[in-house]
């Protein structure tokens, strides 16, 4: 049986803290939506409601400056969870000069990549790959010891050429890599008949030569156990690591869908129940956490996130003016021969080829 | 009553899959969603087994569209932004458009590639990539600026047998309405005076036609008349009509929002001086989007493409020479 | 027990076709490969010597006609089992303008597409959904009863992101659409282990949801019986159909290559034998033919080839002078307004979202 | 004793492993085999653990590179050829080259792209991709002709912080030839007048460059006096140093072998005429392959590039204006 123990971890804290993180990114999620909805956030507007149990826990097992998180859409539990701060939300939704992206990219779109958080580019699938080149480029520098990388993907993303190439290569490589897939049924608005043919996407493990795990994405407990062993056997050198964690979407694909695709059913049936309640319940059965705390830990989140709001709405928007117009770190022209070394190189043997 | 250019993105669509039974539309979610624009809404009811939800697989997309052609059907594929085509570049590129020369078989395959800059979209879902598909052989690349244009251009499209890269502006989508669309045909491959003028040409694609429109009224307080040509397929580029333009005016801006380096713009300019130099007065002058990936946020977005403020300002300073 | 018989055709005439054809592009390729080593042919020559088997078994259980069959790299048997003429691959190796890419492409990038022979790009992994794409149109045609479409593809291949959409859009649509991977153990020089980290590639069908076999690519007899038991369940309706023959490669990548990369213990194991011997003492034990005919046989079809090759060599090379530049079949300018119908449309009804 | 352009680039990348750590390479067929034009040959063996063969995923190639920058590696990735770079395309236009831009972390990744024509290579082993990823904001485009440029620059890209797209010409691996790689360095992003002349400016790049050279010579027994300046580096594109030249010359031809709609010659044009108009005597020119894919035939190979014939013949117009 896995077990949640990671180092000094104990199960008890973890899940304490993977709740928080939950609860932390639903509250901010839902302020996130408000602020759409009244005209305050440009662009659009993408959250992880549903998803919170499966993405908190693999932010919570991760290990801040060490390992690797590149998040996808619908992973603000998870970025909570690995240490991302609120500000960095609400500064790159709201286009603060001061957040990570500076006004240039907006939403989900955000990442500290020096700090082991890459951020992604909307091209679904192409995080795999990256990921996986910052853990081979420790292995090359003697560094991967004891390091994961992870990132997340949902089902309609696992159609992608970049996810197999990604995930071949990582194979290849036998990297330590920890994929999860968040099937919550639909990509967008379509469902899962339309964007593949297996029973179920763990079934893909095998044929990359890796190791899979199946979990109910709506139980936070499973998705502690799952996730943390998965995380346990990549870090001890079992190669890639699959996880498909089956759930819901319990919003729309952005703020601006309503979902009317969703059948009644699918929303009826065991996972559509949203994780928040599953796992309050789990908790407060087994005396991890008391309501009291919750109520004081909503409390304190949705503090939290107003002034997270607050601070980033009243922060210096980009100036277009001040704006430093090139996407190179180079500054052309170069200064004459100083882009090559004072001395001229000669090749330093005969020409193997000649 | 008014008709949108998404209106007509779609009647268009509606009225090939009515007309021609070679049509299909293969795209992410525009079956039963009608696409993430609604270009498509209503569509997979009214034609049963026409409209297809694909999965997110824009290689295969393109590469199942190529094999339908073979066998003699007309896809329209709805790529979801045209960023995305990215990854169906090689399908693109070297698939659909070298077939024909390869194999004498033409592919009547329609891409639609809803493109260009709106407010808050940022790097991923803003780009305008017909100066990059314009630069393989055997695509045609359309840019239509007005309503009507959207609709009989894309009736047109699929008319042609070979690969069509549809580049539909998505700032156009429901900011741009007509009364009705017009009979106002043109044949692909003919450029559009869309307001005359004698003192400068301004050779514009897409929604830049509208910028440039604002640009030369704005002007024309200050009495200048300036001719807005509308390129409306960037390829084939309607050389001859830009260059009558430009033999009334003497002087040639090219605008574009696409990223600055080469593209449309680029070729236009270069087609002027080798075949028209004697006809420039001034030098010839390029206005498109800046060097950097488009960005998020509404204020560098405005400073980041053309607009009629700084469209007004190139032309007051080509005016000048 | 699958069975070879495919309508009419039975046990004995199924393979004395198929090894027929294997010994017609053996012959042929030995010479493209003294043409290329003599500098008559420009460009790589690349062979599938080894391979003969899997290939021609295919390319005999297709049907011309009404199947469609996308060949790669190294597959001329199965071009040839097919009814590819001789002349049409002599005519684009050597660039005659008779042939069917009239000088414009060469080597193995030929192809009769409205015949059902797809020409393929080189780009590895292309052509997987252009064959389901003509599947897919012949089922919106309701042409598609009792087609199949085959495709062949290399185990480097199968890392590309082209073969993963292609295949699994294919699961989706549930084509009948045959996948041969032939599984040579190297792609250029990069072996197995490089590739991908799966025991055998079989185990990818699973995870997409379609059948998966896997064979002896060097024994005739296996091929034939797995192949056509592939090729009947696809026309049946079961859905897409992989299968991974395993091989290798008996010659260089192309003709420039030595292959110095193939250890010894590799070419003596037991999938480095060759197809052909295999075959032939198959056959001959199982008096489906005689030495005498394989005798003729080798006679007829190096006069064939020979008399292909002299054929192409006189024929004309394409002259650039009047030459169509163009790689549009619309002629522009077009007349004004002929590209539109006479009558000015309008749309049919109210615009859905004014 | 002489240094072919592929032993250049073999040279630089041994040069880079051995002084830089933080170097590897990562390509299809590299390690035992040494590359398909041998650009590593004996580097698997001289630098264990440094340089590995890739699977046949150039998404995943070029995403691999990118996460190893982000860690503060060198990547060098070779393609085994330009055009498959068609498949990471998407990786290298959204993913490398925003990064900087979006995050302030620079993607210094080197991708080799072994470009252009040779005999027999046909529609997908030929091409030109410079000018399309020039296009894209962010990317420096590197286009060496000589063996001591493929050498310097290549040592030079990897130097450089941002994303390299190194085109190197295949025709010229083993046809061009020096005595030894000599110490006549510019700084990237400087282009070089190769041969100095007073009544046309060639402007070329690549393989191209040799063929301008040609045909000047042989318009020497004419009289006439061609500068052909060698653009060394498309993007940035050394502007400065062309309109220097068309300033002496008057008159300006661009040459490139990629296809003709847009791309480099369109830029280097449209530059010449914004900001030289003032310079030029007679209509600015370009020649560029034909608009269709390279065929395979070398008959027809031969007339779709430029060549020094039809370099001299489009000179003489010029010359004739
Ligand atoms: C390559 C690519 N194609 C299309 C899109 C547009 N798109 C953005 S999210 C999305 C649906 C994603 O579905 P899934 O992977 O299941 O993730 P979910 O949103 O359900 O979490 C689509 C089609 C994209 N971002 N990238
Ligand atoms: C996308 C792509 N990348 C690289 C190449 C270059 N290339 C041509 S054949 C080949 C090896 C193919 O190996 P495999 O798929 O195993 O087929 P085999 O040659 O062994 O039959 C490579 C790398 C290519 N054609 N396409
Ligand atoms: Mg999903
Ligand atoms: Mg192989």
């Amino acid at each position: 049986m896995p077990s949640f123990a990671d180092g000094a971890v104990t199960h008890r804290d973890f899940l304490r803290s993977a709740f928080q993180s939950m609860l932390r990114a639903r509250i901010l999620e839902n302020k996130l939506s408000s602020l759409y909805k009244a005209g305050k956030i440009v662009g659009g507007v993408y959250l992880g409601r549903g998803q919170e149990a499966v993405s908190a826990t693999l932010g919570t097992a991760l290990i801040q400056g060490q390992d690797v998180f590149a998040p996808l859409i619908r992973d603000q539990a998870g970025r909570t969870a690995f240490g991302e701060s609120l500000l960095d939300c609400t500064r790159t939704y709201l286009g603060s000069l001061q957040g990570p992206m500076r006004g240039r990219d907006g939403n989900i779109h955000r990442g500290r990549p020096a700090e082991g958080i890459p951020a992604m580019i909307s091209h679904l699938g192409s995080q795999v790959s990256v990921v996986a080149g910052m853990l081979f480029a420790r292995r090359l520098q003697g560094k991967l010891d004891g390091c994961v990388g992870a990132t997340c993907i949902g089902d309609g993303a696992s159609s992608t050429g970049a996810f197999h190439e990604g995930i071949n290569l990582a194979a290849v490589e036998k990297l330590p890599l920890v994929l999860v897939i968040g099937n919550n049924q639909f990509a967008y608005s379509t469902p899962n008949r339309r964007q593949f043919a297996c029973a179920d996407l763990v079934e893909r493990a095998r044929g990359y030569g890796i190791e899979g795990f199946a979990v109910d994405g709506t139980d936070l407990l499973a998705c502690a156990s799952v996730i943390t062993e998965a995380i346990r056997r990549a870090r001890a050198g079992h190669g890639p690591q699959m996880i498909v964690a089956r759930l819901l979407r319990l919003s729309g694909h952005g703020e601006h869908d309503d979902a009317f695709y969703v059948p009644q059913n699918i929303r009826n049936d065991h996972y559509g129940r949203d994780c928040m309640e599953v796992a309050t319940r789990q908790l407060v059965e087994h005396q991890m956490v008391t309501s009291e705390e919750i109520h004081a830990w909503n409390d304190q989140f949705a503090d939290e996130v107003q002034r997270a709001v607050a601070q980033a709405q009243q922060e210096a928007p980009p100036d277009p003016y001040h704006e430093d117009w090139t996407a190179l770190s180079t500054r052309f022209p170069l200064p004459l021969r100083t882009s090559s070394p004072s001395t001229v190189r000669q090749p330093a043997a005969q020409p193997v080829c000649s | 009553m008014s008709v949108t250019y998404i209106d007509a993105i779609r009647e268009a669509q509606e009225t090939l899959l009515r007309d021609d039974p070679r049509v299909f539309l293969y795209g992410q979610d525009i079956a039963t969603f009608g696409g993430a624009f609604k270009a498509t809404k209503g569509l997979a009811e009214l034609f049963p087994g026409r409209v297809f939800d694909s999965p997110i697989s824009e290689d295969a997309m393109i590469g199942l569209a190529v094999g339908a052609a073979i066998e003699g059907l007309r896809p329209i594929v709805e790529m979801q932004f045209a960023d995305f085509s990215s990854i169906a570049f090689n399908q693109i590129v070297n698939q659909a458009a070298t077939h024909f020369y390869r194999t004498g078989i033409p592919i009547p395959i329609t891409v639609r590639l809803p493109s260009g800059g709106t407010v808050g979209s940022g790097p991923f879902h803003s780009q305008s990539m017909e100066g990059i598909y314009a630069q393989y052989p055997g695509l045609v690349v359309l840019t239509p600026a007005t309503v009507s244009d959207a609709y009989h251009m894309l009736i047109d499209a699929v008319a042609l047998d070979d690969p069509v890269i549809f580049c539909e502006h998505k700032f156009l989508y429901r900011w741009l309405k007509a009364k009705s669309i017009n009979g106002d045909l043109l044949p692909i491959g003919q450029a559009r005076i869309i307001r005359p003028g004698k003192h400068a040409t301004v050779v514009a694609y897409s929604a830049m036609v509208h910028e440039a429109v604002r640009a030369a009224d704005h002007l024309q307080h200050d009495g200048w008349e300036i001719e807005v040509v509308d390129l409306r397929s960037v390829k084939p580029l309607d050389i001859n009509t830009v260059l009558a333009s430009v033999a009334r005016t003497g002087r040639l801006l090219a605008v574009g929002e696409a990223f600055p380096w080469g593209g449309v713009t680029a070729e236009v300019v270069s087609r002027v001086t080798e075949e028209g130099f004697h006809l420039l007065d001034a030098p010839p002058q390029r206005l498109n989007a800046r060097d950097t990936p488009v960005p998020y946020h509404p204020k560098l977005w405005a400073a980041h493409r053309p607009t009629p403020e700084s469209i007004c300002q190139a032309l007051r300073k080509l005016l000048a020479f």
